[in-house]
C-alpha cells in the first residue's frame, strides 16, 4: 500500500473544506477524484502535498505518518505533485524548468541526463522547446511540462489536479494517453479530474468528492455505468 | 427563438501582434443581433484575444472593430462598456468583498448619471438611481437564477453561483452583446446542461451572446453559429453542424473524433 | 553607553507599573525647598546629541547648586523634548506654559522649536534662556517671530556673527574669491545670508558661488565641483560640525587647498576629531565671550557627568547659572524671575559679563576667531 | 465562540447597534459625541500626559491624526491606493493658511475653502498622470510627491524658506467660544467636528455609487473598468477627497500651532498617518479612528520613558502587526441575510 | 548654469559612477527581497546603516585604528580591508535575518495583507535605528582613514582616486559575483523558482523559508557591502544616514525596475550619474526634486521601470 488518507479534516480559515475523507490509493493504480467544483479536490491534493495545513487527520505514506512533514520534504519521500494551473516556473526556460524537478534530489547529476531522456521521450513537443521560455509555451505544452517536471523527482506518487483543465479536445486526448503511459512504467496516479468521462475510462478506481466528504468509492469502470454518476458527472449529453 | 438581425459587431481584418508573436492574423468577424455565436479553437488560437480586443483591453494592430455602427478604437474599456459591451471572465473575477447584489448594481452604474455630489447630500437623481438599479440588479439576479444569494459576499458563494453571478453583472450594464468567457469552465456535464438553458434564456430576452467555449456538446446544443480559430486565423465559420464535420477543424482541435472510448 | 540602553530597557519593563503617575508633581515638602526649572531641546531624534550635550550642562550646573544650597533649595529639572521638530514644541508647550512649578527654561534649543512654542510661554509669562537659538528675528521688535518679553539668549545673534565670519574666513587674502554653502536648515540659510552681506564690505572680496545641500548629505562631489569651477580660494559653510567634518574631508581629498570656514556650528571640538588631517587650517567662528573653559572645569564636567563637554554646554552652563542664581536669591515665582533674568548682571563662567539687551540679546556680540591646529580648535582671539 | 465575543469589539459594537431600534442608535451616537467631547475635561484624571498638556495634546496629535488618518483612508482603505505622500496635502493647507492668514485679512474659516481647494488640485494634478500607476510604483511616485512639495516650500522664498511662518492668526471666535493658547479645548471641539463631517461623508459615499466603484477598484481594477465603471475619474476623486481632508486639517493646524517650516512636513508624517490607518484596521473607520487615537497619544503618554520612545513605537508596530495583522479593528463586511433565509452552500 | 557641469564633467562622472555602485549594492537588498515577497523591505536602509558601523567598529576597535593613525599599507591595508568588508556584510547580513525573522516571517506564514507587513517592516526599521540611535548618543562617527586616498592620475582633468577606483571595481565585482549567483548556483535558482510561484517551488522540493531568509541574507551582504563603500570613501555615519540612502536606493530599485538585478544594477548607475549632474547643474537643493521628476517620468512611460520585466523572466 502506498498512500492511505485516514478521516482528514482541512480548514480554510474557519471554513472546513475537507470533512472527514479517508482514501486509499495502491501501489501501481490510478486513483481518481471527481466531484463538483468546490467539492474540496484540489484542497485534498494540496494537502497531500503538504501545500495546506492539515486540521485532524493521518495522511500515511509507505507506512509513516507524514501529515506533519513540510512539502518540501514531502517530494523527497516520492510525493509528486503538477498543479492546478500547471504552475511552471515561467521566466525559466523548459530546461531549467525541467532541472527544478531535480532540485531536492542528492545525485541529481547522475541522474539528470537519464530522465530528462525519458521526459523528451513521453513529450518530443518539450524536447524541441528546451531553450523557449516557460511562460511563452501554449496550455497544453505547459502541461506537459508540468507533468514531466513532477517526473523528474522521480515520484512514486504523481498527483495529477486537473490535467485536462481549459485544453483543447485534442490536446485532453493526448495528455490522457500519456498519463497511462506514465502509469505503466510503474508509478502510481491520483488524478482529481472535472472531466469525469475521461478520468474514468483511464483510472482504475475512483472516489466521489461532494462537499467535502467522500460519497461513493468504486472500480471507475462501475461508475461509468452508474446512472446517478452518469447524470450528476457525465451528463446525458456526452459524447 | 429570437430572431436574428443585423449585424452587431463587426471585426474586418484585425490583427494582433503581441512583440513577434502574431496572435490574430486577419481576422473577420460578424456577429449579428439576436444571435448565439461560439468562438473555438485550441488553447493559444486566440480566442480571448478577440474578446481583449474587443472591450478594449488590446488596441488591434490592424483593422477594424465596428459595434452598432461606432469603430471601436479609441474608445477606453469603460466607454466600450457604455456603448453595449459586457463581458465574463475565464478565471472568475467577482468583487468577493461585496454581495451579490451589490456587484450587480456595481455594474447597473455605467449608465447613470448622478455623482460624488449626488451621492453626499441624497440629491433626488441619485436617490432615485440608487432605487432604480437595486431593483433592476435584483430583477437580473432572478432572471439567472440565483436571487437567493443576494446578499451573499461574492467570495463565499459556491463556484457554480459564482460563474452565474459573473454572467448576471455582465447583464448589469445593459448590454447589446455579452460576451462570455468559457462560462462552464469547471462544470459538470449536469450543471453544463442547465448553463445551455440559462444562456438561451439569456439570449431570448434579447441579448446578443458570443461565447468562448470548449465543450462541443454544449457548443453544438445552443450556438446558432460557430467560428474556428487556429494561431489567430479563422478557418472555420458557419453552423454547427458544418464546423464539427469540417476536416480542417476536426484536424487542428478535435482530433480523431471519440479516440478515448 | 550600554549603561543607557540598559537604563531605558528597564523603564520600559517598567512602564506597565509607572504608567499612570504624571511627571513633574508638586511636593512641597518642608526644606528645602524643591523648585524646577526645565530644559527644552532636542532629546530624542535625529538632533538628540546636540540636545543631550545642553541637558546635560543644565544638569550639571543643577548638581553643583543642589550641592552647594542643600538646605534652602533642592532643584529639579523638567526635560522637554521637542526632538528640535516646531511641531512637537506646540505640543508640548502649552503643558509648560500652563505648569507654573516651572520658574525658567533653558532653551529651546532651536529657533524652530522656539517660535512655536513662544506663543504659550508668552502667555504664561515664562522666562527663557536660549543657549543656541540664533536667529536674528527672535530678538527683532518687528518681526513675527519676535521673542520678547521672555526670550533671552546667551549666544551670539547671526547678523552679528555672519560679518564676523566674512572677515575671518578672508583674513590674509587679497581679493578672495569666495563660495560659500548651507545645509539647508533655518540655521544656516539666514546666516549664509548675513555672511554674503558681510562679504560685501571687505574690499576686493567677491562671491564665486552658492549652494545649499541637505544636512543629510555625504556625498559633496557636486559641491566640490563647483568649488573647483569658481576657483574659489575661501570656502565658506554655514551648517554643522559633524557635515563639515565631512566636506572638508572630501575637499582635501580632491586636492583642493582652499580655505575652510564655518560658523558656530562647526565650532565644536568634535569637528577636527572627525574630519582628523584635513580640518588643520580650518577657520571657525564662536561665540566670543565663551571661548576658553578651564581644563579643570572640564574636567570636573567630566567626571561628574561621565561624558566631554559638547556643542553649546558653556552656553547651556551659563544659563541655567542664571536661573539658578535667580532662585538663590529667592525669585520663585514666574514673574520674579523673569524680572530677576532682565535685570541680569552678572559673570559668565569663563569671565565675561553678562547682560540682556531689552528684546533679549547677550550684551557682548562678538565673536572670537578659531583655528584647528593638531586637531584642536584654537582660539585667536576676537574677530574685530 | 459566545465569550470570543466580547473581546471581538467589532462584532460586539455592531450586534448592539444591529439590535438597536433608530431612536436607540441616535441615543447612542448623541451620547457617544458627548462622552468624546469631554475628554479635554479629563485632564486630571489618568489619561493626562506628563510635560504635553492634555487637552493639546488631543488636538495634536490625536485629533489631527484621526482627521488626516480618516482622510487618507478613503485612498488606502477604500479605493486600495497605497499613498506614502500624503504629508503634501497637510502641508499645502497649513502654507495657504499660513501664508493668507499673514498676507491678507482673511480669517481661518474664510481661509479654510481656499486651503482645501488648493489641496484638491493639487490632488488633481498629481492623480491625472500617477493614479495609473500601480501598487507600488504609485507608493513611490506619491512619495515623491510629498517630498517634492517639501523641497519646493524649503527652496522658495515666497514661502520663507526654512524660516519658516510665524504668527499666524488664531481662528475667530464663535458667539461666545474664544480659541486660547491656554485651554484647547474649542479646537478640539473644532478637530471633532470636522472628523464627524468627514465621517458622515465616508458614509455616504460609501453607500452609494462611488462607494461602490472603489471598492470594485481596489478589488479588481480590471475587472471594475471592463464593467465600465471610470476608474481613473474615481480614483482621482478619491485622492482628491483624500487630499480636500488633509488640506483641511492642515488649515486649521497651522491656525492651531501659530507656526510652521518646512522641517514638520516630512515623510514621516506620511508614514505615521500610514500606520495609523493600518494599526487600527484597514477600510474601517472606527478602526482607523482606534489606531490613530493610540499611535497619537501613545509617544506623548510614554514621555516618561523619554529617550526609548520612538523605540517602544517601533516595538509596539511590530508587535500589533504580527498578532493583528489586520488591525485591531479589522473591517468585515458581515453578510445580512444568511440565517434568515438559511441558505445553504 | 552648465558651465560646472562642462567644466567637471568627468570628475562628477566619476564620483557618480562611485555613488552609483553604492546605490547598485543597496538596491540589491530591495530588489531581491522585492522579487521574492512582491515587498518593499522598508528596514533596508536600516540594515545598511548597521553595516556602515560594522566597518567603523573593524577598523576602529578591532585594529584600533584612530582618527589620527596613519593609514594601513601592503598587507595590513588588505587585511583590514577585506575584514572591514567582511565584517559589514556580516552585520548587515544578521540583520537583515533578524529582520526576516521579526518582522515578515510570522505575517508571511499567514498569509496576510501586504500592509501590515509595510507596517511591521517600518517598525523594525524604527526599531533598529532607534537602538543605533541610544548605543551611539545619537551622535555622528566619523571613521579613521584607512586607505590614503591617493590621487592616482588624472584623466581629462579629474582626478582618479584610488578609494574611487576600489569602490567602483569591487562594487562591481560583487555585484557581478551575485548576479551570478542568482543566475547559476542552485539556491540563486531556487530564489528565482519562488519567485514566480512559491507553491510550484515547495512541490519541487525547496525549502521556502530557507529560501527566503536566504534572500534575505544575500539582499543584506550586498547592502552590507554597500555599507563598506560607503564608510571607505565617506568615512562617516549616524543612525540616521540610512533614510536618505534607503530613498536613493529604492528609487534606483524602482527607475530599474523593481525585482530585477540587472534593473538595480542600472537603476544605481543611472541614480548615481543624475543626482551629481542635476546638483551641478540646478544646485544640490533641487537634486531631490529632480530624481523624483524623471522617476516619475519615467514610470509614466515604462510603468514597470527603465527594464520592467521583474526577476521572474530575468533569463539565465
Amino acid at each position: 500500500m502506498r498512500l492511505e488518507i485516514k478521516d482528514l479534516h482541512v480548514h480554510y480559515g474557519k471554513i472546513e473544506a475537507i470533512k472527514g475523507v479517508s482514501v486509499v490509493v495502491n501501489e501501481g493504480e490510478i486513483v481518481t477524484l471527481i466531484g463538483a467544483n468546490g467539492a474540496g479536490k484540489t484542497t485534498m491534493l494540496k494537502t497531500i502535498s503538504g501545500l495546506r495545513p492539515v486540521t485532524s487527520g493521518q495522511i500515511i505514506f509507505d507506512g509513516k505518518d507524514i501529515s506533519k512533514v513540510p512539502a518540501h520534504e514531502r517530494v523527497d519521500l516520492g510525493i509528486s505533485q503538477a498543479p492546478e494551473g500547471r504552475g511552471i516556473f515561467p521566466g525559466m526556460t523548459v530546461l531549467e524548468n525541467l532541472e527544478m524537478g531535480k532540485f531536492h534530489r542528492k545525485n541529481r547529476k547522475a541522474e539528470m541526463q537519464e530522465d530528462l531522456e525519458k521526459v523528451y521521450h513521453l513529450f518530443p513537443r518539450l524536447k524541441e522547446r528546451v531553450s523557449q521560455a516557460g511562460g511563452t509555451l501554449s496550455g497544453g505544452e505547459q502541461q506537459m511540462l508540468a507533468i514531466g517536471r513532477a517526473l523528474m523527482t522521480r515520484p512514486k506518487v504523481l498527483l495529477l489536479d486537473e490535467p485536462s483543465m481549459g485544453l483543447a479536445p485534442q490536446m485532453i486526448a493526448n495528455i490522457f494517453r500519456i498519463i497511462t503511459e506514465i502509469n505503466k512504467t510503474g508509478v502510481t496516479i491520483l488524478l482529481v479530474e472535472q472531466n469525469a468521462q475521461q478520468a474514468l475510462q483511464r483510472a482504475h478506481r475512483a472516489y466521489i468528492l461532494e462537499t467535502g466528504n467522500i460519497v461513493k468509492e468504486a472500480k471507475a469502470s462501475d461508475l461509468l455505468d452508474d446512472p446517478a454518476v452518469r447524470e450528476a458527472y457525465l451528463g446525458t449529453g456526452a459524447h | 427563438m429570437a430572431k436574428i438581425g443585423k449585424t452587431l459587431l463587426k471585426l474586418d481584418n484585425v490583427t494582433m501582434k503581441f512583440g513577434g508573436v502574431t496572435a490574430l492574423n486577419g481576422v473577420n468577424l460578424e456577429v449579428k443581433e439576436g444571435e448565439i455565436l461560439a468562438l473555438i479553437g485550441p488553447n493559444g488560437a486566440g480566442k480571448t484575444t478577440v474578446f481583449n480586443v474587443i472591450t478594449g483591453v488590446y488596441k488591434q494592430t490592424s483593422g477594424i472593430v465596428n459595434f452598432d455602427g461606432i469603430s471601436l478604437g479609441n474608445q477606453k474599456r469603460y466607454q466600450v462598456t457604455a456603448l453595449g459591451v459586457a463581458r465574463t471572465f475565464q478565471n472568475i473575477r467577482l468583487w468577493g468583498d461585496m454581495t451579490a447584489l451589490e456587484n450587480v448594481i456595481t455594474a447597473t452604474d455605467v449608465h447613470k448619471k448622478s455623482g460624488l455630489v449626488g451621492a453626499l447630500f441624497g440629491l433626488p437623481r441619485a436617490r432615485r438611481e440608487e432605487a432604480e438599479n437595486r431593483e433592476r440588479a435584483m430583477e437580473i439576479l432572478r432572471f439567472i437564477g440565483i436571487d437567493e444569494y443576494s446578499d451573499r459576499l461574492a467570495k463565499n458563494l459556491p463556484y457554480g453561483v459564482q460563474r452565474r453571478l459573473e454572467i448576471a453583472r455582465a447583464l448589469g450594464t445593459s448590454p447589446k452583446l455579452v460576451l462570455l468567457d468559457e462560462p462552464a469552465a469547471g462544470f459538470n456535464p449536469a450543471e453544463k446542461v442547465e448553463l445551455a438553458a440559462t444562456i438561451k434564456k439569456v439570449r431570448d430576452a434579447g441579448y446578443t451572446v458570443l461565447l468562448i467555449e470548449h465543450d462541443m456538446s454544449l457548443i453544438m446544443g445552443i450556438s446558432d453559429r460557430v467560428v474556428v480559430l487556429d494561431f489567430g486565423t479563422k478557418i472555420a465559420d458557419d453552423i454547427p453542424s458544418v464546423v464539427q464535420n469540417d476536416p480542417r477543424v476536426i484536424e487542428a482541435y478535435l482530433g480523431v473524433p471519440a479516440d478515448a472510448s | 553607553m550600554n549603561k543607557k540602553i540598559q537604563r531605558s530597557l528597564a523603564v520600559v519593563s517598567a512602564a506597565a507599573l509607572v504608567f499612570g503617575v504624571a511627571a513633574a508633581q508638586t511636593s512641597a515638602n518642608a526644606a528645602p525647598k524643591t523648585v524646577y526649572i526645565a530644559y527644552q531641546g532636542p532629546l530624542s531624534g535625529g538632533e538628540a546629541s546636540t540636545g543631550t550635550d545642553e541637558q546635560n550642562a543644565v544638569k550639571y550646573a543643577i548638581k553643583l547648586f543642589n550641592a552647594k544650597n542643600k538646605a534652602t533649595y533642592n532643584v529639579k529639572l523638567v526635560s522637554i523634548d521637542d526632538q528640535g521638530d516646531p511641531a512637537v514644541a506646540g505640543t508640548v508647550a502649552p503643558g509648560i506654559g500652563k505648569n507654573k512649578n516651572i520658574l525658567g527654561v533653558v532653551g529651546p534649543a532651536y529657533s524652530g522649536a522656539t517660535i512655536a512654542s513662544l506663543p504659550f510661554y508668552k502667555a504664561g509669562g515664562l522666562v527663557l534662556i536660549s543657549p543656541s537659538a540664533t536667529r536674528v528675528s527672535l530678538t527683532d521688535s518687528a518681526s513675527p517671530d519676535f521673542g520678547g518679553p521672555v526670550f533671552h539668549r546667551v549666544v551670539g545673534k547671526d547678523d552679528l556673527q555672519g560679518p564676523a565670519l566674512a572677515k575671518y574666513a578672508t583674513a590674509g587674502i587679497t581679493n578672495p574669491k569666495v563660495f560659500i554653502f548651507d545645509d539647508q536648515s533655518s540655521y544656516a540659510v539666514p546666516l549664509a545670508g548675513y555672511v554674503t552681506g558681510g562679504l560685501k564690505k571687505i574690499a576686493g572680496a567677491t562671491v564665486v558661488g552658492t549652494d545649499s545641500v541637505p544636512n543629510t548629505t555625504t556625498d559633496f562631489s557636486p559641491t566640490i565641483a563647483k568649488i573647483a569651477t569658481s576657483k574659489a580660494d575661501v570656502v565658506i559653510y554655514t551648517g554643522y560640525y559633524s557635515q563639515a567634518a565631512v566636506f572638508i574631508k572630501q575637499l582635501r581629498d580632491s586636492g583642493s587647498k582652499a580655505i575652510f570656514a564655518g560658523g558656530d556650528g562647526v565650532f565644536n571640538q568634535e569637528f577636527p576629531k572627525l574630519a582628523g588631517a584635513s580640518a588643520e587650517g580650518s577657520r571657525v567662528t564662536g561665540v566670543g565671550g565663551l571661548a576658553g573653559v578651564s581644563e579643570a572645569l572640564e574636567k570636573d564636567y567630566k567626571a561628574k557627568m561621565g561624558v566631554s563637554s559638547g556643542v553649546y554646554s558653556v552656553e547651556s552652563l551659563d544659563a541655567a547659572n542664571i536661573l539658578l542664581q535667580g532662585i538663590a536669591k529667592g525669585n520663585t515665582t514666574r514673574a520674579k524671575m523673569l524680572a530677576w533674568v532682565k535685570a541680569y548682571n552678572g559673570k559668565s563662567i569663563t569671565g565675561n559679563t553678562i547682560k540682556f539687551s531689552a528684546n533679549g540679546d547677550i550684551s557682548y556680540g562678538l565673536f572670537a576667531g578659531f583655528t584647528t591646529k593638531n586637531g584642536v580648535l584654537v582660539n585667536t582671539g576676537i574677530v574685530k | 465562540m459566545k465569550i470570543r465575543n466580547y473581546w471581538n469589539l467589532r462584532d460586539f459594537g455592531a450586534s448592539i447597534w444591529e439590535n438597536a431600534g433608530r431612536p436607540m442608535r441616535v441615543a447612542i451616537v448623541l451620547i457617544s459625541i458627548l462622552l468624546v467631547g469631554l475628554l479635554p475635561f479629563m485632564g486630571g484624571s489618568f489619561l493626562a500626559t506628563p510635560i504635553a498638556s492634555f487637552d493639546a495634546v488631543l488636538v495634536y496629535p490625536v485629533g489631527m491624526f484621526v482627521l488626516m488618518s480618516l482622510g487618507l483612508n478613503i485612498v488606502v482603505g477604500k479605493s486600495g491606493m497605497l499613498d506614502l505622500g500624503y504629508v503634501a496635502f497637510f502641508a499645502i493647507g497649513a502654507y495657504t493658511m499660513a501664508i493668507l492668514g499673514t498676507t491678507t485679512k482673511l480669517n481661518t474659516w474664510e481661509i479654510m475653502p481656499i486651503g482645501i481647494a488648493f489641496a484638491m488640485i493639487a490632488g488633481v494634478l498629481l492623480g491625472i498622470p500617477t493614479l495609473r500607476l500601480r501598487g507600488d510604483y504609485l507608493a513611490i511616485v506619491t512619495l515623491g510627491f510629498g517630498e517634492i512639495v517639501r523641497l519646493v516650500v524649503l527652496n522658495s522664498t515666497w514661502s520663507k524658506g526654512p524660516n519658516g511662518i510665524a504668527n499666524i492668526p488664531m481662528p475667530p471666535h464663535f458667539g461666545p467660544l474664544k480659541f486660547e493658547l491656554e485651554n484647547q479645548r474649542l479646537f478640539f471641539w473644532v478637530v471633532m467636528a470636522m472628523i464627524l463631517l468627514t465621517i458622515w461623508m465616508i458614509r455616504r459615499l460609501t453607500v452609494r455609487r462611488p462607494g461602490r466603484a472603489w471598492e470594485a477598484i481596489r478589488q479588481d481594477e480590471d475587472a471594475a473598468e471592463l464593467m465600465g465603471v471610470h476608474t481613473l475619474k474615481y480614483k482621482i476623486w478619491s485622492f482628491t477627497l483624500g487630499a480636500a481632508v488633509g488640506g483641511a486639517a492642515g488649515v486649521l493646524y497651522a491656525s492651531k500651532n501659530l507656526y510652521i517650516a518646512p522641517e514638520m512636513f516630512t515623510l514621516n508624517v506620511s508614514i505615521l498617518i500610514l500606520a495609523c490607518v493600518v494599526f487600527g484596521g484597514i477600510g474601517n473607520i472606527w478602526g482607523v479612528i482606534i489606531g490613530a487615537t493610540i499611535l497619537g497619544y501613545l509617544p506623548d503618554r510614554i514621555r516618561f520613558i523619554s529617550d526609548a520612545r520612538l523605540l517602544v513605537f517601533g516595538l509596539v508596530l511590530v508587535i500589533v502587526m504580527n498578532f493583528r495583522p489586520d488591525g485591531l479593528l479589522p473591517r468585515k463586511k458581515r453578510e445580512k441575510a444568511i440565517v434568515k433565509k438559511g441558505a445553504n452552500a | 548654469m552648465f558651465s560646472v557641469l562642462i567644466d567637471q564633467f568627468w570628475s562628477l562622472t566619476i564620483a557618480g559612477v562611485a555613488l552609483g555602485f553604492i546605490y547598485v549594492l543597496v538596491s540589491l537588498g530591495y530588489t531581491m527581497v522585492y522579487g521574492v515577497l512582491r515587498m518593499i523591505n522598508f528596514a533596508n536602509s536600516e540594515i545598511f546603516m548597521w553595516g556602515t558601523f560594522g566597518t567603523i567598529v573593524t577598523s576602529r576597535d578591532i585594529f584600533g585604528y584612530t582618527q589620527t593613525s596613519a593609514p594601513a599599507t601592503g598587507g595590513k591595508l588588505a587585511l583590514v580591508l577585506i575584514s572591514q568588508l567582511l565584517m559589514s556584510m556580516a552585520v548587515a547580513g544578521v540583520t537583515a535575518i533578524f529582520v526576516e525573522y521579526v518582522a515578515y516571517r510570522r505575517l508571511r506564514a499567514k498569509g496576510t495583507n501586504r500592509l501590515a507587513t509595510l507596517i511591521s517592516a517600518i517598525g523594525i526599521s524604527i526599531v533598529l535605528s532607534e537602538l543605533m540611535r541610544l548605543l551611539t548618543d545619537s551622535r555622528p562617527v566619523g571613521s579613521p582613514r584607512v586607505l590614503e586616498k591617493i590621487i592616482l592620475t588624472e584623466v581629462w582633468g579629474a582626478n582618479i582616486r584610488l578609494d574611487t577606483v576600489v569602490t567602483i571595481f569591487a562594487a562591481a565585482l560583487i555585484y557581478f559575483l551575485l548576479e551570478r549567483f542568482v543566475k547559476l548556483s542552485r539556491m540563486g535558482k531556487a530564489i528565482r523558482a519562488v519567485s514566480m510561484n512559491e507553491d510550484a517551488a515547495k512541490l519541487m522540493g525547496v525549502n521556502l523559508n530557507r529560501v527566503i531568509t536566504t534572500t534575505f541574507l544575500v539582499g543584506g551582504l550586498a547592502t552590507g557591502a554597500a555599507g563598506f563603500f560607503y564608510i571607505t570613501v565617506f568615512e562617516y555615519t549616524k543612525f540616521n544616514i540610512g533614510f536618505t540612502m534607503g530613498m536613493a536606493a529604492f528609487t534606483a530599485a524602482v527607475l530599474g525596475g523593481i525585482g530585477n538585478i540587472r534593473g538595480a544594477f542600472f537603476g544605481g548607475l543611472f541614480l548615481g550619474l543624475l543626482e551629481v549632474y542635476a546638483s551641478a547643474v540646478l544646485g544640490t537643493q533641487w537634486k531631490a526634486v529632480t530624481v523624483f521628476i524623471v522617476l516619475v517620468l519615467v514610470l509614466l512611460f515604462k510603468p514597470n521601470g527603465l527594464f520592467g520585466e521583474a526577476v521572474q523572466t530575468t533569463r539565465a
